[in-house]
């Protein structure tokens, strides 16, 4: 049986003139089907969440000076820093597929005020290539190739 | 106690004709309340079937008014009445244009006026479109745009069981509500009739379960003459088996029609429709049709036999622009993607031109009682009605049934409310005893299936005196047995059983009086091609013919047919 | 609260979004390079020591950058932690998850903003 | 009948005045191999078992009418074929709703919802019908053509999380049409909308689950409305702060 949807759920504001059976939430919600994937996409939030406040720890030891900042690099090589820092890098990318890739070209409107949209075939690649452009001229400044 | 509610205006019927007429009487008078009864959500309505699209001359084109008034008359070969085809070419442009205004998506042209398509019988494209959705966006641009008045009070999956008549006039309905199963009176100073057509009478048909041929039914059971019944128009493209529609509108955008020997034979043989090709009217494009079937150049398939609409060369992008429907049915229900296959198909029932008499004004000869829609006989279509006519027809005659009951509503009384509401009463408890009665054995299914296989036999695209005889005999004899019809069901929350039994008791009527004046219209006209007389007559048929309601069986009334500007002459194209 | 909340949610799904798009953007890049590559090793001598650190990250652009990459994945965060607590647990609980995600979001500006300014 | 194979159907029924809840009732049926799974309801509902109650008309997937789970799915019952299931289907009624008996759910909380989102043409003058016509180019045709396609099947508010556990929310099919409208070149409403769009309930409850998408059998995908009308309710909010006056139009 599945999970009852809240008791309101699509009921009218004045309830029905009989007796209902209470709505229920879709029998394979949340764990099964295509709803793992939206959990999992939801439950991503968690690395949103940390890793916000790891890079705030990033500028609070930047602040603090050289030792502080060679001290957070060596607690990052501990094997739960980079067990966390590895599942959070899949989490992005998972949530970048789902809602950069998939999501994200067919939410433009056909026109903000004057400006058109460009034609929804050309929006994917164009997100690929700004993600992999954003991408590339972050790798170049942290390897210290630029500036 | 049955309970009741009043309003100015009552609708039975939510689907196109109906929504046009509770908003063209919210409008007219600011202060009128109408009821909008329908037996399901009105966006359920099978107006929302439609396809191919609605004809209306469109204004600073080419086309005339007069052209489009010739078409349609001759199209109905000459049974029209010429002061309401007058009056409907008229209005379409308006009705057509103030659609628009209401949001509906109609096709466009590259300068952003309306585009338009050729369509069967019309000299000139005067076809709007919406792609091939037409019914569906009109459906519900009426809906939505309907959802603005407050003062439409719609009661949906109200089914309605009576009109309620007091002083010889109507003055309400009894029904059937399914939430609650009580039969409820909605009383009114008028009555609007806008249910649609019985395409459910027949086995197949491009029909809804819906279309049961309720406010035909109603309004016979009250003494209106039914008009023009015998005339049940076959649709030539339907899917074999489902009977799902294919539209027109494919064919106007140049489809062929080919048989077993891939020959398209509306061109290489003499079936009357000339140049017109697949472009000609649908009465003879299905007799053309079932004459190929007969001449043993018919397909064999699981459902009998059928020929093939071929869209392959007009290539996947026009297809998908234009008909991307057709696609998806053809694919969904017949399992042939049209871009690279034919489409079976085979002519299928799908309107009836025929139903409640009414005059240009949409009155009835009962006073209070009105009617449009397919569910009337305005007499626009006469004998055949030209593709595309119909959806335009629900509009212009909504509106103006709604204005005429409106005018009607002013001047005449509310009515008895406690002899209304006695009736109301006996209707509630003749309802509650058909709830799981259990008298009889007889199933709703297998007299459905014996009056469908009768009127297919008897009334199909050709029809002969002998098996019209048997049909009507048939009939008679289903509905002696209804009577004893069984019913399972005795719960009183949405059951559908009790609403199926009563469906049928009008299918049962409104097919009785089909087959009764096909047997009389000894002649053979429009839609009616009788192979014992297979010529028109105008000497001795040139009428309507009217079936009233007797306790003893139907009778029969001429009426005339009124003609001005076009008479009658051989219907060839 | 609930009304205040109810208004301000254009303002919350914007930064929401923008979480989104920093986060999907930009964030796969740093965490990559920052969080692992850096630690083990992989990057060349001095590329990320901490004057040239700290001299990408004081400059405007830098600031700013660092600013961003805090802040709008928090509210974003905030916001999607909040449905899918909905998820999880129906609306009933909205009352009190949906204040504390997004007073937690506030104060964690907060906090970014006064630690990107002290660089 | 020869081609005829046998399935086992397993069926919600409620009856409100018996049931206290929704039980299953089993039926093993002869079907054919190119039924619908809505013709094996209609042959239990004629041959079998006439208290059955479900909803259907057109039975050519445009009148939104049969929506119901099948195996857990939202599906068009009339357009679901049963070769793609296996010798067992489960059919229930739709999912996130009140159910009033057997299959047929409760509707009226849809249509207020669908009121809400005011799916008519504002205007602040209307044009006589006289006047003709409104130009509108294929292009600003084309921008709202595709979400107008919606029947009303209820399929996307029985698939989307959101809906069963916010009881306020719009929803995937009022959202699409209230955008159709802020879309269409001849209506001036959109700001009125946005208003509907931005109150609790809103669009902004959606949490990208894209479910509506998945399930929708017209392809109207109303997660891209719902979506785009986050944008744009955020634009109109934004510049009704620069100029108050744009607001009312």
């Amino acid at each position: 049986m599945a999970r009852l949807a809240d008791p309101r759920a699509m009921s009218p504001s004045r309830p029905g003139r009989t007796r209902t059976a209470p709505p229920v939430m879709p029998p394979l919600f949340p764990a099964r089907g295509r709803y793992r994937s939206y959990m999992l996409f939801g439950a991503c939030c968690v690395f949103f969440l940390l890793s916000s406040l790891l890079f705030l720890r990033v500028v609070d030891a930047l602040a603090a000076g050289p030792e502080a900042w060679d001290d957070l690099l060596r607690q990052f090589r501990h094997p739960l820093y980079l067990a966390y820092n590895v599942a959070a890098l899949a989490g992005f990318v998972f949530t970048a597929r789902r809602f950069f890739f998939q999501l994200f070209a067919k939410s433009q409107p056909p026109r903000i005020g004057p400006l058109p949209r460009p034609p929804l075939a050309v929006l994917p690649p164009l997100l690929g290539a700004a993600w992999v452009a954003a991408t590339a001229l972050i790798f170049c400044i942290l390897w210290g190739a630029f500036p | 106690m049955v309970e009741v509610v009043r309003h100015d205006i009552v609708i039975v019927g939510g689907g196109g004709a109906g929504i046009r007429a509770a908003i063209a009487a919210v409008e007219a008078d600011p202060k009128v309340t109408v009821a909008l009864v329908s037996k399901v959500y009105p966006m359920r309505s099978h107006t929302v079937s439609a396809e191919g699209g609605a004809a209306a001359v469109v204004p600073g084109s080419d086309d005339s008014l007069d052209k489009h008034a010739y078409d349609t008359v001759k199209g109905s070969d000459f049974l029209a009445d010429q002061d309401v085809v007058d009056y409907f070419v008229e209005q379409a442009p308006l009705e057509l244009t103030r659609l628009e205004h209401w949001g509906c998506p109609w096709s466009r042209n590259d300068d952003g006026s309306v585009a338009t398509r050729p369509f069967g019988g019309m000299q000139i494209p005067r076809t709007w479109y919406a792609a091939d959705k037409v019914g569906f966006h009109m459906l519900h641009t009426l809906f939505q745009h309907c959802m603005r008045f407050d003062r439409i009070v719609r009661y949906d999956e109200y089914f309605v069981t009576k009109l309620l008549v007091d002083g010889g006039a109507v003055k309400g309905v009894a029904a059937l509500d399914m939430r609650e199963g009580k039969t409820r009176v909605v009383l009114g100073r008028a009555v609007i009739l806008a249910t649609g057509g019985a395409g459910k009478c027949f086995p197949f048909t491009t029909n809804g379960t819906i279309k049961t041929g309720d406010g035909m039914a109603l309004a016979y059971r009250a003494g209106v003459g039914l008009k023009d019944m015998e005339f049940v128009q076959y649709h030539p493209t339907g899917l074999p088996g489902t009977g799902i529609l294919i539209t027109e509108a494919s064919r106007g955008e140049g489809g062929y029609l080919i048989n077993s020997e891939g020959e398209r034979f509306l061109v290489t043989r003499d079936y009357g429709v000339g140049q017109k090709a697949e472009l000609g009217p649908r009465d003879m494009i299905s007799r053309a049709i079932m004459q190929e079937i007969s001449a043993g150049r018919g397909i064999k398939g699981a459902y009998g036999e059928h020929v093939q609409l071929d869209l392959r060369h007009l290539g996947e992008a026009k297809i998908m622009k234009r008909l991307p429907f057709v696609r998806e049915l053809s694919k969904t229900y017949a399992g042939v993607d049209p871009v690279h296959q034919p489409i079976p198909i085979r002519p299928v029932v799908h309107y009836m031109m025929g139903g409640v008499d009414t005059n240009v004004t949409g009155a009835t000869d009962l006073p209070g009682l009105y009617a449009a829609g397919e569910c009337a006989s305005v007499s626009l279509n006469g004998a055949n009605r030209l593709g595309s006519n119909s959806l335009t027809e629900c509009l212009v005659f909504g509106a103006r049934a709604a204005i005429e009951a409106l005018k009607y509503a002013r001047g005449t009384s509310e009515g008895n409310e406690t002899a209304l509401r006695r009736q109301g009463e006996e209707e509630m408890a003749r309802i509650d005893a058909l709830r799981g009665r259990k008298k009889g054995g007889e199933r709703i299914s297998q007299i459905r299936r014996e009056m469908n296989l009768a009127m297919e036999r008897g009334c199909g695209v050709y029809r002969d005196q002998a098996s019209m005889q048997q049909t009507v005999a048939e009939v008679a004899q289903l509905k002696g047995r209804y009577a004893d019809l069984a019913l399972e069901d005795s719960s009183k929350v949405f059951n559908t059983e009790i609403l199926t039994a009563l469906e049928l008791g009008n299918m049962l009527d409104v097919a009785e009086t089909i087959a009764v004046a096909a047997l009389a219209r000894q002649e053979s006209r429009g839609a009616h091609a009788c192979r014992d007389y297979p010529t028109r007559n105008d000497q001795k048929f040139l009428h309507h013919l009217l079936v009233f309601f007797t306790p003893a069986g139907p009778r029969l009334e001429k009426k005339a047919v009124t003609i001005t500007r076009f008479q009658p002459e051989e219907r060839k194209y | 609260m609930k009304h205040l909340i109810a208004r301000l949610e254009p303002v919350i799904w914007a930064l929401f979004g923008g979480g989104f798009f920093v986060g999907c953007l930009l964030m796969p890049a740093f965490i990559f390079m920052l969080c692992i590559a850096a630690p083990l090793g992989w990057l060349p001598e001095g590329a990320l020591s901490y004057e040239r650190a700290h001299a990408l990250a004081a400059n405007p652009i830098g600031r700013l950058a660092l600013f961003v990459l805090i802040v709008l994945p928090f509210w974003n965060g905030a916001n999607h932690l909040r449905h899918f607590v909905i998820d999880l647990r129906g609306i009933r609980s909205d009352g009190v998850v949906a204040p504390a995600c997004y007073a937690a979001a506030l104060v964690v500006t907060g906090i970014a903003a006064v630690a990107v300014g002290k660089l | 009948m020869s081609d005829r194979q046998k399935k086992t159907f397993v069926i919600t029924r409620f009856d409100p005045d018996k049931d206290e809840v929704p039980k299953t009732q089993t039926y093993e049926i002869p079907v054919r191999p190119d039924w619908k799974v809505l013709d094996a309801l209609n042959f239990i509902k004629d041959e079998v078992d006439g208290t059955l109650s479900h909803r259907w008309s057109c039975r050519m997937a445009v009148c939104g009418s049969c929506g119901m789970m099948v195996n857990g799915e939202p599906k068009l019952t009339c357009k679901t074929a049963l070769s793609d299931y296996g010798d067992t289907v489960e059919v229930g009624p739709l999912s996130n709703f009140p159910v009033i008996r057997d299959l047929v759910v409760e509707l009226e909380g849809f249509m207020e919802k669908f009121k809400a989102v005011k799916p008519w043409i504002l205007r602040a003058k209307e044009k006589a019908p006289e006047e003709g016509v409104y130009r509108q180019s294929p292009a600003e045709l084309e921008a709202f053509k595709q979400f107008s396609m919606c029947i009303n099947c209820m399929l996307c508010y029985a698939a989307c999380p959101v809906v069963g556990n916010e009881p306020d929310y719009l929803g995937p099919a009022a959202i699409a049409l209230g955008h159709r409208y802020n879309l269409d070149s001849r209506d001036e409403g959109d700001a009125e909308r946005n208003q509907v769009f931005r109150e609790e309930g809103g669009v902004y409850s959606c949490s990208y689950a894209n479910e509506c998408s998945e399930v929708c059998p017209k392809n109207v995908d109303p997660a891209a409305a719902i979506n785009q009308a986050k944008f744009l309710a955020v634009v109109d909010w934004a510049k009704s702060f620069v100029s108050p006056r744009s607001r009312k139009k």
